[in-house]
């Protein structure tokens, strides 16, 4: 009886949801005020963040053929079942219908290379769901983007397959005459790969060029550098903000798309543009600076701009409610560092990416932006913050 | 100067003493409760890793090596470290008896922080200068005190989540422990 | 011969800057105050009227307060704390909490469907709990959560009821209880009055099934154990001297009851 | 005319005035008043009858019991039948007398009308004021005389008329400029001359384009003082005291301060043609102008109705119940900041500014899901508090942290919660902390 007991005092706070009115019971509801409400629910949310995410699935499966399908498919179905199988054996209420786990598979196969295993999508999914966000009670608790924490265990876990990426199909017209079908299948792509339409060779994303190149001291020919090599012209930029011929992780590929996605996202009030674009700006900046000292060790701010995950993390990653600030200055502030923190990994680092580690940075920077941004109230003497409580 | 702000970065950042080289874990996980009483231990661990590396590199470079003992270096740096501990421990409660009473019985645990230890053997090894080595013991305080805080700002969120029953309080913290880690190894590689 | 004497010189410069510190920064503590917090059950319930149970030692120990004020401590641990401090202890009555309402689900029906926080605190705020007597239990659990013995369930029918042998008396659901229905009572008595309205015998039989109309036919039958309080139409214990068990058979609404 | 006065954050729900372009008609005669003796903030007012007293129309039958309370009339002439308790909005048991009517309606002899006020002495009125018990009746139901009269040491410059009205759905005080456009400058005029102040504004939302014609028209021939009319941003709270303050004089009233911090009073329009029948007709305060409004009604409009009606006949009065239609929620007040009520036999009081309806269909459940900390509370909060950070510290009843995050600054509009997303009851986690902390303030204070 005392177990019983001990399982009330536990409860949480939970609404006592109005039944149909039968008969028996009471008509009338009592409520707090307000008793107008917008339209706007977590579920519709979700669901416009899901068509936003749409326009760059599908130039993903355009560029990377079927297996960029696979891909998607595979964590867009395990990251909801993990999350229904987890709510199940932590006797939570299930909250499948809300499309956040939808959204959590969504964001992570576009940032896994198309020739991922389905298993590492899988364990993918997995830390993503379970160790990124179930763990903390669910959607609202998590301090880190599950989708990021599912990525960076991956890429530190299996380093190689995570950052092999396979070329991405490109338009007939831009094919060099002799790069053709001549090309030996890698011994990293899968037979399915082969199957496909895709290139089956594995090539470098256009920002481990402008690693490699820092020691050559070659940066002016960044764009010739990582043309693909069953490509005849050069690389240009329009061709990388469309994503033609520019490899990476499924969601890397077209900047158009994630543009198209995001400017949805910030009409419908779901988006600040405060992070994207302190995010973008604060990149262009830094590495423009570099740029102008040192031209031929550093790319220009175009090139960093347009490589890599940086367009999918400002847009989509870094701009997920949950791990952000919640004040529009907050929003600015998250923005410049996660800038500044992608700047530094990427001009100084190791890694050839920042976008993911400096968006978990951040995020674990979130509740000091959260209290030290925090607005004066209306009608109160400046200088007064929030205090703190020991 | 170049090699101070690298050698900086690199103890703050890179080479996170708590984040990277899992070194003072236990006031990292107690003392986080409260950003408050993280910034006060934040800023005693900057006070005693400060003059500790100072003081036992004084000890190292003026009294070991002279005499040919570096072996010794253990045991005298946890003699001295002690008594510095014990020296900040009365000053704080003579001075600031509420973060005295918030820090509690992590204060004294100073003493068994490994990172200050580390941070001396650390300077020892790697043979650093006077200067250098109160600068590295500085820095990776710093680098620790950012760690705390950070994660203390976090954990005060975490108490406000709805963890199952089985997660609450330690074995959540801890993940989210490895989380930060696992996010902060970005840093890798930059500063050298 | 030089490690020792390094070792030597090292710990004497030490301890020698320790003691000077220690002599003109120095803050005396009472070990007294850490006996004396080991002997309490250490659920920081704060029924003491202190900050929890550390601050409660810490004025025990200073003389500022006496033994006997934490409800949950066991006797023996208060016998060796009296003995600790030298100070003599009153026998105390034991007390436990009991919820003065039996105004249920079917006794006092819902007049209005509650959709809000599930909490009695919150719940006041909406029409004050929209239930048919306005004084009674609206069972959504605030002293059930704040019971640091688990002794509080929340029946099926969304009435608080306190476990008699789980409960240490401790006070904590009296405060937590926004309409007062909990009240601290001896341990001996068998039963209670479970109404707390005051209102008119007849209008409160509106509200609720199980009021105590005031009737007196227990003040007739027992005028030693029971009375009406004043001014009002509500029976009460005499709780210096309670009345058996089977009183409770002469009571028409069943308030009066274990 | 062509600036719009403006605050920072609130929302736009739908409007919702259906009953905008309803006359005001006087509400009948009813066989039994429930008049509570408490309408007001402060200490319930003292009977002055007894059980079988005859009373007349506007006879006082409640006198005030102490600086913050007013005087109750009799809303027609009958028989007390009982004195007993009624059910507020608030959920509480308020003392009322019921007064049972004779049919006849007679009047008491009227509080002597004051025909040249403008050359009265302030301190005559203000007792007029008294006399007439007239509260604030926009909501809060202030007592006006304790309003009307500037604390010591405070000095007031501003009178602001709150004619905005933001509350969706409610058009009572809209109708009444409409309607009597003079009686309510001329209230302007003499309140202003109670506070001898210069500068007065009459601030309207902009949704009421005729209704600032029709006020911009008559204030003209206002020359001492000039009555300035100001069209508003249609923006809930725009009524809010301290927004609409700041929207026209851009003073920020302190935090936890009073508008005459800032040397500003506020009235609302009812209260401002309550005073002007008070003076000029002598006449008590014991009906008001009421909207009773909603998709379940048959139809909808606004009447003046006798306090202590119950909403009950309020709604008969309404047409009833469409065919097949059901009430899910029944609301004292308009739908931001109205109370939900279990009992149609609450009486319409002195604050009752609108009875509205809700079908089972328009009506939006709270939950208690998890913050998504979309920010989007943050945005709107009229206050600039973080309405989302304290709603979960409050959840976890860390008071003392919310009381840091400023929760005491919360004037409870509930723009955070109707803009939620997750659907939390934010308001309500807010009057808990306030009530909370406000009681070991209180405890604090009476330590001292």
């Amino acid at each position: 009886m005392s177990e019983e007991v001990k399982n009330t005092a536990a409860a949480a706070p939970a609404p006592m949801p109005a039944k149909p009115a039968s008969s028996a019971e009471p008509a009338l509801i009592v409520s707090s005020s307000p008793h107008f409400h917008t339209k706007s629910t977590v579920d519709s949310i979700m669901r416009w963040v899901v068509i936003a995410l749409l326009p760059a699935c599908l130039a993903a499966i355009y560029f990377f053929g079927l297996e960029a399908l696979r891909v998607l498919a595979i964590c867009s179905i395990a990251c909801p079942a993990f999350e229904y199988l987890s709510a199940k054996a932590m006797r939570k209420s299930n909250e499948l219908h809300d499309g956040s786990a939808l959204v959590t598979g969504l964001l992570l196969g576009m940032n896994l290379p198309s020739t991922t295993p389905w298993w590492i999508c899988l364990i993918g999914s997995f830390i993503a769901i379970v160790v990124g966000k179930m763990i903390y009670g669910g959607l609202g608790c998590n301090p880190f983007n599950p989708a990021l924490v599912g990525r960076v265990a991956l890429l530190l876990a299996f380093p190689v397959v995570m950052t092999t990426w396979p070329m991405p199909r490109i338009p007939a017209s831009l094919k060099a005459d002799s790069a053709l079908t001549e090309v030996v299948p890698a011994s990293s792509a899968t037979p399915q790969a082969t199957a496909s339409a895709v290139m089956p060779a594995t090539t470098a994303t256009p920002l481990k060029f402008s690693k490699g190149s820092r020691t050559h001291g070659s940066a002016r020919n960044l764009l010739s550098d990582c043309t693909p090599a069953h490509q005849k012209a050069p690389l240009t930029y329009m061709q990388m903000f469309l994503g033609i011929g520019k490899s990476g992780s499924l969601g890397e590929t077209s900047g158009l798309a994630l543009l198209l996605g995001v400017i949805l996202l910030i009409c419908l009030n779901i988006v600040r543009w405060h992070i994207p674009v302190c995010y973008l700006g604060t990149v262009a900046i830094i590495t423009g600076i570099a740029w102008i000292c040192s031209p031929d060790s550093y790319a220009n701010p175009l090139f960093h701009l347009l490589s890599g995950g940086l367009l999918l993390g400002a847009f989509f990653m870094a701009t997920d409610m949950v791990t952000t600030p919640l004040s529009r200055t907050g929003a600015i502030v998250f923005g410049v560092g996660c800038g500044i923190l992608t700047a530094c990994i990427r001009l100084w680092g190791s890694y050839p990416e920042g976008a993911s580690f400096s968006i978990l940075i951040m995020n674990a920077f979130t509740p000091l932006i959260d209290r030290y941004t925090a607005g004066r109230p209306f009608g109160m003497p400046k200088k007064k913050g929030i205090k703190m409580t020991a | 100067m170049g090699s101070y702000i690298s050698l900086i970065v690199g103890c703050i950042l890179v080479n996170n003493f708590v984040l990277t080289q899992i070194l003072g874990i236990c006031p990292f996980l107690g003392v986080s409760k409260s950003t408050k009483t993280a910034l006060g231990m934040g800023g005693a661990v900057i006070f005693v890793m400060a003059i500790a590396g100072f003081f036992t590199s004084c000890i190292y470079h003026l009294l070991l090596v002279p005499y040919k003992v570096t072996y010794l270096s253990t045991i005298v740096f946890i003699l001295a470290i002690a008594g510095i501990v014990q020296i900040l421990e009365i000053l704080l409660q003579k001075f600031s008896k509420a973060l005295y009473q918030a820090l509690g019985i992590y204060l004294p645990l100073i003493t068994t922080n490994c990172a200050v230890l580390g941070a001396a053997i650390l300077c020892s090894q790697k043979d650093y200068g006077l200067l250098k080595s109160t600068v590295f013991c500085t820095a990776s305080a710093a680098g620790f005190a950012l760690a705390l805080l950070i994660f203390s700002s976090i954990r005060e969120r975490l108490e406000l989540a709805r963890p199952p029953m089985a997660l609450k309080g330690l074995p959540l913290t801890l993940i989210t422990a490895g989380l930060l880690a696992m996010a902060f190894m970005g840093f890798s590689g930059l500063g050298n | 011969m030089s490690t020792l004497v390094i070792i030597v010189v090292v710990g004497v410069f030490t301890g020698i800057a320790i003691a000077i510190v220690s002599k003109f920064f120095g803050v005396e503590s009472n070990p007294l105050e850490d006996q004396v917090k080991e002997l309490l059950p250490g659920a920081n319930c704060g029924g003491c009227g202190y900050a929890g149970c550390s601050g409660y030692a810490k004025a025990l120990a200073e003389g500022k307060a006496a033994p006997g004020a934490c409800a949950a401590q066991k006797p023996e641990d208060l016998k060796k704390t009296a003995a600790l401090l030298g100070a003599s202890v009153e026998q105390k009555v034991p007390k436990v909490a009991v919820v003065f309402c039996s105004g249920d689900d079917t006794n006092a029906t819902r007049q209005a469907q509650y959709n809000g926080i599930n909490n009695c605190r919150d719940a006041m705020f909406v029409a004050a709990g929209a239930k048919t007597c306005t004084y009674g239990c609206l069972g959504l659990g605030a002293c059930a959560r704040v019971c640091p013995f688990g002794a509080i369930e929340i029946t099926d029918k969304h009435l608080a009821v306190v476990h008699k042998e789980l409960c240490r008396g401790c006070g904590k659901c009296v405060q937590a209880c926004p309409k007062k229905l909990i009240r601290l009572v001896p341990r001996s008595a068998e039963i209670h009055v479970h109404c707390s309205n005051p209102m008119k015998g007849a209008v409160k039989l509106r509200g609720c099934k199980a009021a105590c109309i005031g009737c007196g036919k227990c003040v007739r039958t027992a005028p030693d154990n029971m009375r009406i309080n004043n001014g009002t139409a509500l029976a009460e214990v005499n709780y210096g001297n309670p009345p058996a068990e089977e009183l409770a058979q002469v009571c028409p609404t069943h308030a009066l009851r274990k | 005319m062509i600036k719009i006065f403006h605050f920072y954050g609130g929302v736009h729900p739908q409007e919702a005035k259906i009953s905008r372009g309803v006359s005001i008609v006087d509400a009948p005669l009813y066989p039994l008043y429930t008049v509570p003796l408490a309408m007001h903030i402060g200490a319930p007012a003292r009977s002055l009858v007894k059980v079988g007293d005859t009373v007349l129309r506007g006879q006082q039958i409640g006198e005030p019991a102490s600086f913050v309370s007013s005087a109750i009339h009799s809303p027609t002439s009958g028989k007390v039948k009982a004195l007993d308790v009624c059910l507020s909005p608030q959920g509480t048991q308020l003392p009322c007398v019921v007064i049972e009517s004779d049919g006849e309606d007679t009047p008491a002899e009227p509080l002597p009308p004051i025909p040249d006020w403008r050359d009265a002495d302030p301190d005559i009125l203000r007792k007029r004021v008294a006399e007439a018990g007239i509260v604030g009746m926009g909501g809060a139901s202030f007592p006006t005389p304790v309003k009307l009269s500037i604390p010591p040491g405070k000095s007031i410059d501003t009178l602001i008329i709150n004619g905005v009205e933001c509350e969706p759905c409610l058009t009572a005080d809209h109708r009444l400029m409409l309607e009597s456009p003079k009686m309510i400058l001329e209230g302007v005029e003499l309140v202003a001359r109670i506070l001898g102040v210069k500068n007065v504004f009459i601030g309207i939302e902009n949704n009421k384009p005729d209704a600032i014609q029709v006020l911009d028209k008559e204030a003209a021939a206002y020359t001492d003082p000039v009555i300035h009319v100001l069209p508003l941003h249609v923006r809930y709270p725009q009524g809010a005291e301290k927004q609409l303050i700041y929207a026209i004089t851009k003073r920020q009233v302190p935090s936890g301060g009073l508008p005459a911090d800032v040397h500003c009073v506020v009235q609302n329009i009812g209260s401002i043609y309550a005073i002007a029948e008070a003076v000029i007709h002598g006449k008590p305060l014991y009906e008001r102008v009421t909207t009773v409004t909603g998709t379940p009604l048959v139809s909808t409009g606004n009447w003046r109705f006798r306090v202590g009606t119950s909403y009950a006949e309020a709604i008969k009065l309404a047409g009833g119940l469409k065919e097949g239609a059901s009430i899910a929620k029944l609301i004292s007040g308009g739908p931001m900041m109205g109370m939900t009520v279990y009992s149609q036999s609450i009486p319409v009081m002195k604050n009752t500014s609108g009875i509205l309806l809700m079908a089972p269909e328009e009506v939006h459940q709270y939950t208690s899901k998890a913050c998504l900390r979309c920010g989007r509370c943050n945005d709107v909060c009229p206050m600039q508090l973080m309405p989302g950070i304290l709603s979960v510290q409050i959840e976890n009843e860390r008071f003392d942290d919310a009381q840091n995050w400023h929760v005491m600054d919360c004037i409870e509009c509930g723009c955070c919660a109707y803009t939620c997303p997750a659907g939390r009851p934010l308001v309500q986690h807010m009057r808990r902390a306030k009530s909370e902390v406000g009681a070991k303030l209180r405890a604090a204070k009476a330590a001292k």
